[in-house]
């Protein structure tokens, strides 16, 4: 398998962490990876997005124009990134706040409504992990164990009692996950 | 097999630094390198080896601070990014007079100037051709993964006293920011004895003093200080060239890059094979000692090269003067931190060579 | 009275100067960079000077003041504001000549350039903006980190005994011959807002007299470095950088007041 | 006797949600909006109007300069 | 015929300054460059011209000083010696990557390091390539007379403001230091106006703010400043080659050699042709751009090229690549403040190229 | 009684320190750096510290101090020594390391290095020759060179309001928190050398304290920058120089003593 | 004609401004030249030395291994200097505190007795002013008057005033070179 | 009563002729040679060796460290 993802969105959404824990994941299941953020000032207040791709085979260019699937999580992303997802690649988002919704026919568009979610569910750090539920139910190509092995690989150790909260996303994730 | 770890490249460089039993790190905040320091200084060093750890108040006195504890034998380290790796090079020209064994690393952005914090590879001149004044040589490696960051420093390490000459490891902001899974080696043990033949650790009564210096006043003595300088670089060249093909053997085209601009490269002869294009990939992963006479020995075989790199063009010199007219050499490049996709390069090897 | 019937022009006190270009400021929310640009800004326009003056933007969060302040600017390596501030004012000695400099830039890399051309007496002004860290690249030490202070490179706070003391710089300057005017002012409160204006103002003028360097530490925030909300971080500035870094004008006309 | 009355602008589009306005208030004027506006920050806005004496102190604090101030004395 | 003078290469360059019209000196002493500052400071220029002298603390507050002073349109200059211009590389390349037109004098000596203070060439990497990080030039002359020292003052600064670019005079310990007859042009008047579309001199009501920077945090705003950079570069190499050929129509043998030891190749050609040995003398005056064309022209007609520096070998890397393979281009050179001789040169030729 | 009978092992009571090489100075006649040097090598002699020590030579007319000094020593760029100083101590906390620097070395280019080692505190050992000129490269202006002093660049005497004023190094160590033992001391004469022997016997032996940093200026001449005999240097040193520089301890076991 | 000359001895003994006469005067009479000298720290206290070039073409290379006329004015000088003559060409050296004499058979050597001429005319710095008298007197290719147009080119116009007395000294030590 | 008495020893071939320890010698004790050594300098010698009192001033002044110092008392 060879996936190639941009995730996008505010810069605290937790855009790089959940790409982090997607890329521990795919270690996890003994995939190649690589995990490529923007950076620098620009991230202050501003967008940030990383590239993340999880390969069996040995990556090349961790840096790409064209993507399997685009998760993007605000407006200035949808409009940045829905152009770069490949024909029959896969774009999801989260509807909250967004005015202009992608429009492209020859892509699958889902939607997940994590910000809710993530309000409803009371903590508003679940949010990356709603979506990376949505995510994990469209591309099942990762074992839920790596999944969480994953989880715990990026997070430090103080924080693993937040792990069954995160994993209680995830599957919400899995569950309110949307064509668009 | 070693501890397995998703790490960005800066931070494995800075676990490496501490594994390989570095002695000691002074550096300057800059951007796309901070977390070589950030990490360190999270990672409390001194309480892990022992190792030394400093915030110096300027590049400047980061290298200089190098120099010290490098005429002491330890292994010192550095880190910044191009301003600041520009600010540097007295230090680094001295350190290479003085035959100083250290550790630099450049994760080059773009320039000129204050330019982008976007990665580039414009500092390729400056790294192989000595940026500082006089007749000297780095050894200049170019690690195109995090794996490779992590390795090349002990290996720069090692290459470092083995010749007692500065290393510098050239990445960019690519290899530095991304993650990729690492594996670690074990922690080596940190030196302790110190080779009193040149070692300033004070003169004890069985030996004459020791000096570290880069001066002589007599043009004959300095004159041949820099012979014994060009024969250790030829030494270099004769011993260390390190360099990664990849499908060259059959190859047409051989694409020509190093570091990021490497991985970019890969993809596009996975393009180019596809659509039936024998297309190879020559990495440098020494830039000085340049694999010269590989690429001159596919020099009577291919069609052209094509150099990539993130600049308007520094290391094709090299590749031209390795080539030496036997055939084409086209450049393409990217700059301030733009980078070309491998469909990109793909087209522009069609256009250069193939005609499209 | 009704909103509306205040909400005319002849009832306006106060409006952002017109020295501030359109751009947002690029700076995090609670900032005391924007407040800091904007009197200088205002000052420049009340003393009617734009024609005259040429500011210098350092390396630092403040690097691009030059997309805010609507003057002529230069933009200069890491540390070297006073130097180039020397080379601009030797040869336009009528004009206006400034540095913005944040702590990492003033206090650190350009620790000679300020000390020079404090001591030459460069007829110049100095706007030091202190924050204890460096904001840009990500919540480094500064030179002025207090002790104990967290930062990405202190993490466990400032160790002295490792990472060595803070270093006061305006204290240094005042003790400088060529210093005329040396004052430490803050941005966090109303108050000190008006009381750092009046410093500047003063910094400008003295221009004029042709007597020195006039040289202002503003001690501000960093909420991001900090990892504070604006409020949590304004507090906190007044108890413990304020303390440490003690307002106050310090030289006047060329006499010290108090010292560090 | 003469008292003073102040009113307040805010540029609410360019407001970054700092809160500081509203600490330095010394009327209590200012509030912080549920709603974020296009860049997603939460902005100030005059909650209090009526309390306003147009001292400016909300304005001299505010990083952004997005604060507008008028005054008048009313019989 | 203007005034005649007996002067040493440093003292002209300074007399040069004050009569071209320069603005402002800022440097910082070094041997073996100390009698720029120095002659200036006899001269009080601000008497003579109104222009600025100023020593500053360091090489790097003097390049400082420069940008600040050229930013505003003024005619700025700065010299030092190799260490002092190693330490300027950060500000050069701020420089121009700012397209600030300035005059950067490196009266070269020996290194690596503190190195020597006898005469060397061997920061032509440093000069050429861009010592500083980034993709950028430099325009390089290359004097190899007091007469030049004098007289490429002028002619630097009109290149400098010509292409809004710094220019480096590439002079080293001989040419400073000895003196010869120079023929002094007029004094030229200072600017009074200044270029209101980029100088920074106070915005007025009739223009927009000028900004002097090297920054854009865009990348693709970038990579097209970078591309004008190259545009103007190449502009350079198509109107800007100097070069002097000596003996070179005939010649079966052509020594490449500039500045000192291009005199010292004068005299060789003499003593090859007395011995019958067709040599010719090609000196480039423009290091960047270099004369390519014509030695690529050469090539075609001659049997060998031989590069002489006072460096273990640099330039010859641009001999070479002008030639592309087509004649053998040898290089000798000598290091460390060594002047090789002119017969000592003339036995080089013989034994490379006609076997002795 | 005869000279040849008190010429005598068992009557020798001054000799050269075996500490100095047999190579002759290489400085002009009547220079203080011999002095200085003779003084450091005799302290490390009688502390017994040759193998503990590491010296710092600068680049500046002692930049061959190497040759002289039989220890292990690293010649470092101009200014820099403070830095490697730093580098070298840190690595190795139990060893006496010292910089021997000029003041063009130390409070030109290497403002910066001095400053930040002074103020971090680095336990080690500074001996700073103030003779008011750039020895080395030719007697030009130093940042000492006192108002109205002639050096090659002020030919005709440092006008401050061209090259502004001389910067007072030791007078602002004093106040950074990191500095233990600041003094100020001569060697023109017997008596003042006698002092000075002190002052550096103390500022080597306050590294065994690890308290922070030893500072020792030495006010000292240079008959050829100064274009003077030997002896008309060392008069016109203490008519002109000390009374700029007085002499004395500014700092004592962490204490101020005395303010510049 | 073409004479390439080296003058070498003690820093104080006015070798460079010879070599700036010589090159002058040069000047005066419309040759070209070149004056290069050893320089650095090393002339403090130890020895200085000159190459002066005079010829009628351009000139090539300012630094020689071989010379037609050496000037050499103290022992460390001539044991340095005297191998550099060329065959036929002449050493002019001062006795004064010499202890090994040159001694090449093929090449002239002359003497001038200048320390103690100039001690006798009572002025230290008329000493290299003897020299260049004898070196003149061998080598009558510059025009006198010339050389007192180059004396006075060279020296600031505050010195003026010694030019006579420099002359006399060129003209006495005309009178007392001589063959060794 | 015990009278101290000393003597010291130049080596003249290293001596620069700077003339600081005829300055700094109290009982007048050192005079300049009109000689000069290998290296060019008038050299320092004990003129009035009698006077010498062994208080080593001449030789703690010497920049090039030449003298020692010898000193014995006489009853
Ligand atoms: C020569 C050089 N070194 C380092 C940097 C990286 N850098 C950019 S800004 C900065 C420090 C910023 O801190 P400060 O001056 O305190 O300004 P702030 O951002 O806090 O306002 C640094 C180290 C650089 N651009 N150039
Ligand atoms: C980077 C650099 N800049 C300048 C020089 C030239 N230089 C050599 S020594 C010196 C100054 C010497 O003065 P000082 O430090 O006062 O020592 P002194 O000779 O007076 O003892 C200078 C500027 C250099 N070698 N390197
Ligand atoms: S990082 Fe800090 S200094 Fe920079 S803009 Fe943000 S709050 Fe201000
Ligand atoms: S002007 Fe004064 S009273 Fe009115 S809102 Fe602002 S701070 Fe409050
Ligand atoms: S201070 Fe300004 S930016 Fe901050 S909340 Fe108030 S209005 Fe908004
Ligand atoms: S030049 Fe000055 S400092 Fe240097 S050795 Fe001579 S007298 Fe001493
Ligand atoms: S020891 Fe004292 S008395 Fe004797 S010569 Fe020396 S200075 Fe004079
Ligand atoms: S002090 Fe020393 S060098 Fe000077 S004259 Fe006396 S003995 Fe000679
Ligand atoms: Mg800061
Ligand atoms: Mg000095």
């Amino acid at each position: 398998m060879n996936e190639e993802i941009i995730i996008a969105g505010f810069g605290g959404q937790g855009v790089l962490s959940m790409g982090k824990i997607l890329a521990y994941s795919g270690i996890m299941q003994n995939l190649e990876v690589s995990w490529m953020p923007s950076y620098g000032p620009e991230m202050r207040g501003g967008t940030a997005n990383v590239t993340v791709i999880l390969s069996d085979d040995r990556i090349s260019s961790p840096i790409l124009n064209a993507y399997d699937t685009a998760i993007l999580l605000n407006q200035q992303s949808i409009d940045k990134f829905e152009k770069t997802v490949k024909p029959g690649g896969l774009l999801l988002y989260d509807t909250n706040g967004i005015t202009r919704h992608p429009s492209r026919k020859d892509i699958e568009i889902y939607q997940v409504e994590a910000a809710d979610e993530s309000t409803r569910m009371a903590s508003a750090k679940t949010f990356n992990m709603i979506v990376l539920g949505g995510y994990l139910k469209l591309k099942p190509y990762l074992e839920i164990e790596n999944v969480v092995a994953g989880l715990k690989k990026s997070l430090p150790e103080r924080h693993h009692k937040l792990i069954p909260v995160n994993e209680d996303a995830i599957k919400r994730g899995m569950e309110i996950v949307k064509k668009a | 097999m070693g501890e397995l770890r998703l790490m960005k490249g800066n931070e494995a460089i800075a676990e490496a630094a501490i594994r390989a039993g570095c002695d000691a790190y002074f550096g300057y905040p800059i951007t796309p390198q901070s977390e070589v320091m950030e990490y360190l200084a999270a990672e409390e060093p001194h309480k892990r080896t022992g190792m030394v750890l400093l915030q110096a108040e300027s590049e400047i006195a980061a290298i200089n601070m190098v120099y010290g504890a490098a005429g002491t034998g330890k292994k010192a380290m550095t880190s910044s990014s191009s301003p600041g790796i520009s600010l540097k090079q007295e230090g680094i020209s001295y350190l290479a007079g003085s035959e100083l064994p250290c550790l630099i690393v450049n994760v080059v952005r773009g320039g000129p100037g204050l330019g982008t914090i976007g990665p580039a590879q414009s500092d390729y001149f400056q790294a192989t051709k000595g940026g500082g004044h006089g007749d000297y040589r780095l050894l200049v490696l170019a690690p195109a993964s995090v794996q490779e960051m992590a390795d090349f420093v002990p290996l720069g390490f090692d290459l470092a006293f083995k010749y007692r000459n500065p290393v510098m490891i050239l990445s960019d902001g690519i290899i530095g920011q991304m993650m990729e899974k690492v594996e670690l080696f074990e922690q080596r043990p940190r030196n302790t004895t110190f080779d009193q033949s040149w070692t300033t650790t004070g003169k004890t009564p069985d030996r004459e003093r020791n000096i570290i210096t880069s001066l002589d006043l007599d043009p004959a003595k300095m004159e041949l200080h820099n012979r014994d300088l060009q024969a250790k670089y030829q030494k270099m060249k004769e011993n260390e060239v390190r360099f990664e093909e990849i499908e060259c053997s059959d190859a047409d085209y051989i694409l020509v890059a190093y570091g990021s601009s490497a991985r970019i490269c890969q993809k596009t002869v996975k393009l180019a094979r596809q659509k039936g294009i024998k297309a190879g990939l020559l990495r440098p992963i020494t830039l000085f000692p340049f694999p010269t006479d590989i690429i001159n020995s596919y020099a009577q075989k291919v069609k052209g090269f094509l150099t990539i790199e993130l600049s308007m063009g520094q290391m094709v010199e090299d590749v031209r003067l390795a080539v030496n007219g036997l055939v084409k050499v086209e450049f393409y490049g990217r700059s301030g931190g733009v980078i070309p996709s491998p469909d990109e390069v793909l087209k522009v090897l069609e256009q250069k060579f193939i005609g499209g | 009275m009704d909103v509306k019937d205040i909400i005319r022009d002849e009832n306006l006190v106060y409006k952002r100067t017109k020295l501030l270009t359109d751009k947002p400021l690029s700076y995090c929310p609670g900032c005391g960079h924007g407040v800091v640009h904007r009197l200088v800004m205002e000052i420049i326009e009340e003393m009617d000077i734009v024609s005259d003056t040429i500011g210098i933007a350092p390396v630092g969060c403040s690097v691009l003041a030059y997309e805010f302040m609507d003057i002529d600017m230069q933009q200069v390596p890491h540390g070297r504001a006073p130097a180039t501030a020397t080379g601009i004012k030797r040869c336009w000695p009528d004009k206006f000549v400034f540095t913005y400099q944040g702590d990492g830039d003033l206090a650190a890399i350009g620790t000679s350039e300020t000390i020079h051309a404090c001591n030459r007496g460069e007829n110049i002004t100095i706007v030091f903006i202190n924050n204890g860290i460096y904001g840009m690249t990500g919540g480094q030490m500064a030179p002025t980190t207090i002790p104990g202070m967290r930062s990405s490179t202190t993490p466990y706070g400032r160790d002295t005994s490792l990472m060595g003391n803070p270093l006061k710089m305006t204290d240094l300057v005042v003790h400088l011959p060529g210093t005329y005017f040396v004052s430490r002012q803050a941005v966090h409160t109303a108050v000190n807002v008006r009381k750092a204006k009046k410093a500047l103002r003063m910094a400008f003028e003295n221009q004029k007299l042709k007597k020195g360097t006039s040289f202002v530490e503003i001690v501000s925030n960093c909420p991001s470095g900090w990892k504070m909300t604006p409020v949590q971080a304004n507090k906190w500035l007044e108890e413990n950088m304020i303390p440490f870094y003690p307002l106050g004008d310090m030289k006047v006309n060329g006499e010290i007041v108090k010292q560090g | 006797m003469a008292k003073v009355k102040g009113a307040i602008v805010i540029d609410t589009e360019r407001c970054k949600g700092c809160e500081l306005c509203v600490v330095a208030c010394p009327t209590d004027v200012i509030r912080m909006e549920k709603q974020v506006n296009s860049k997603g920050y939460h902005y100030a806005y005059p909650a209090n109007h009526d309390a306003c004496t147009g001292c400016m102190n909300c304005a001299i604090v505010c990083p952004d300069g997005v604060i507008t101030v008028y005054r008048t004395k009313v019989e």
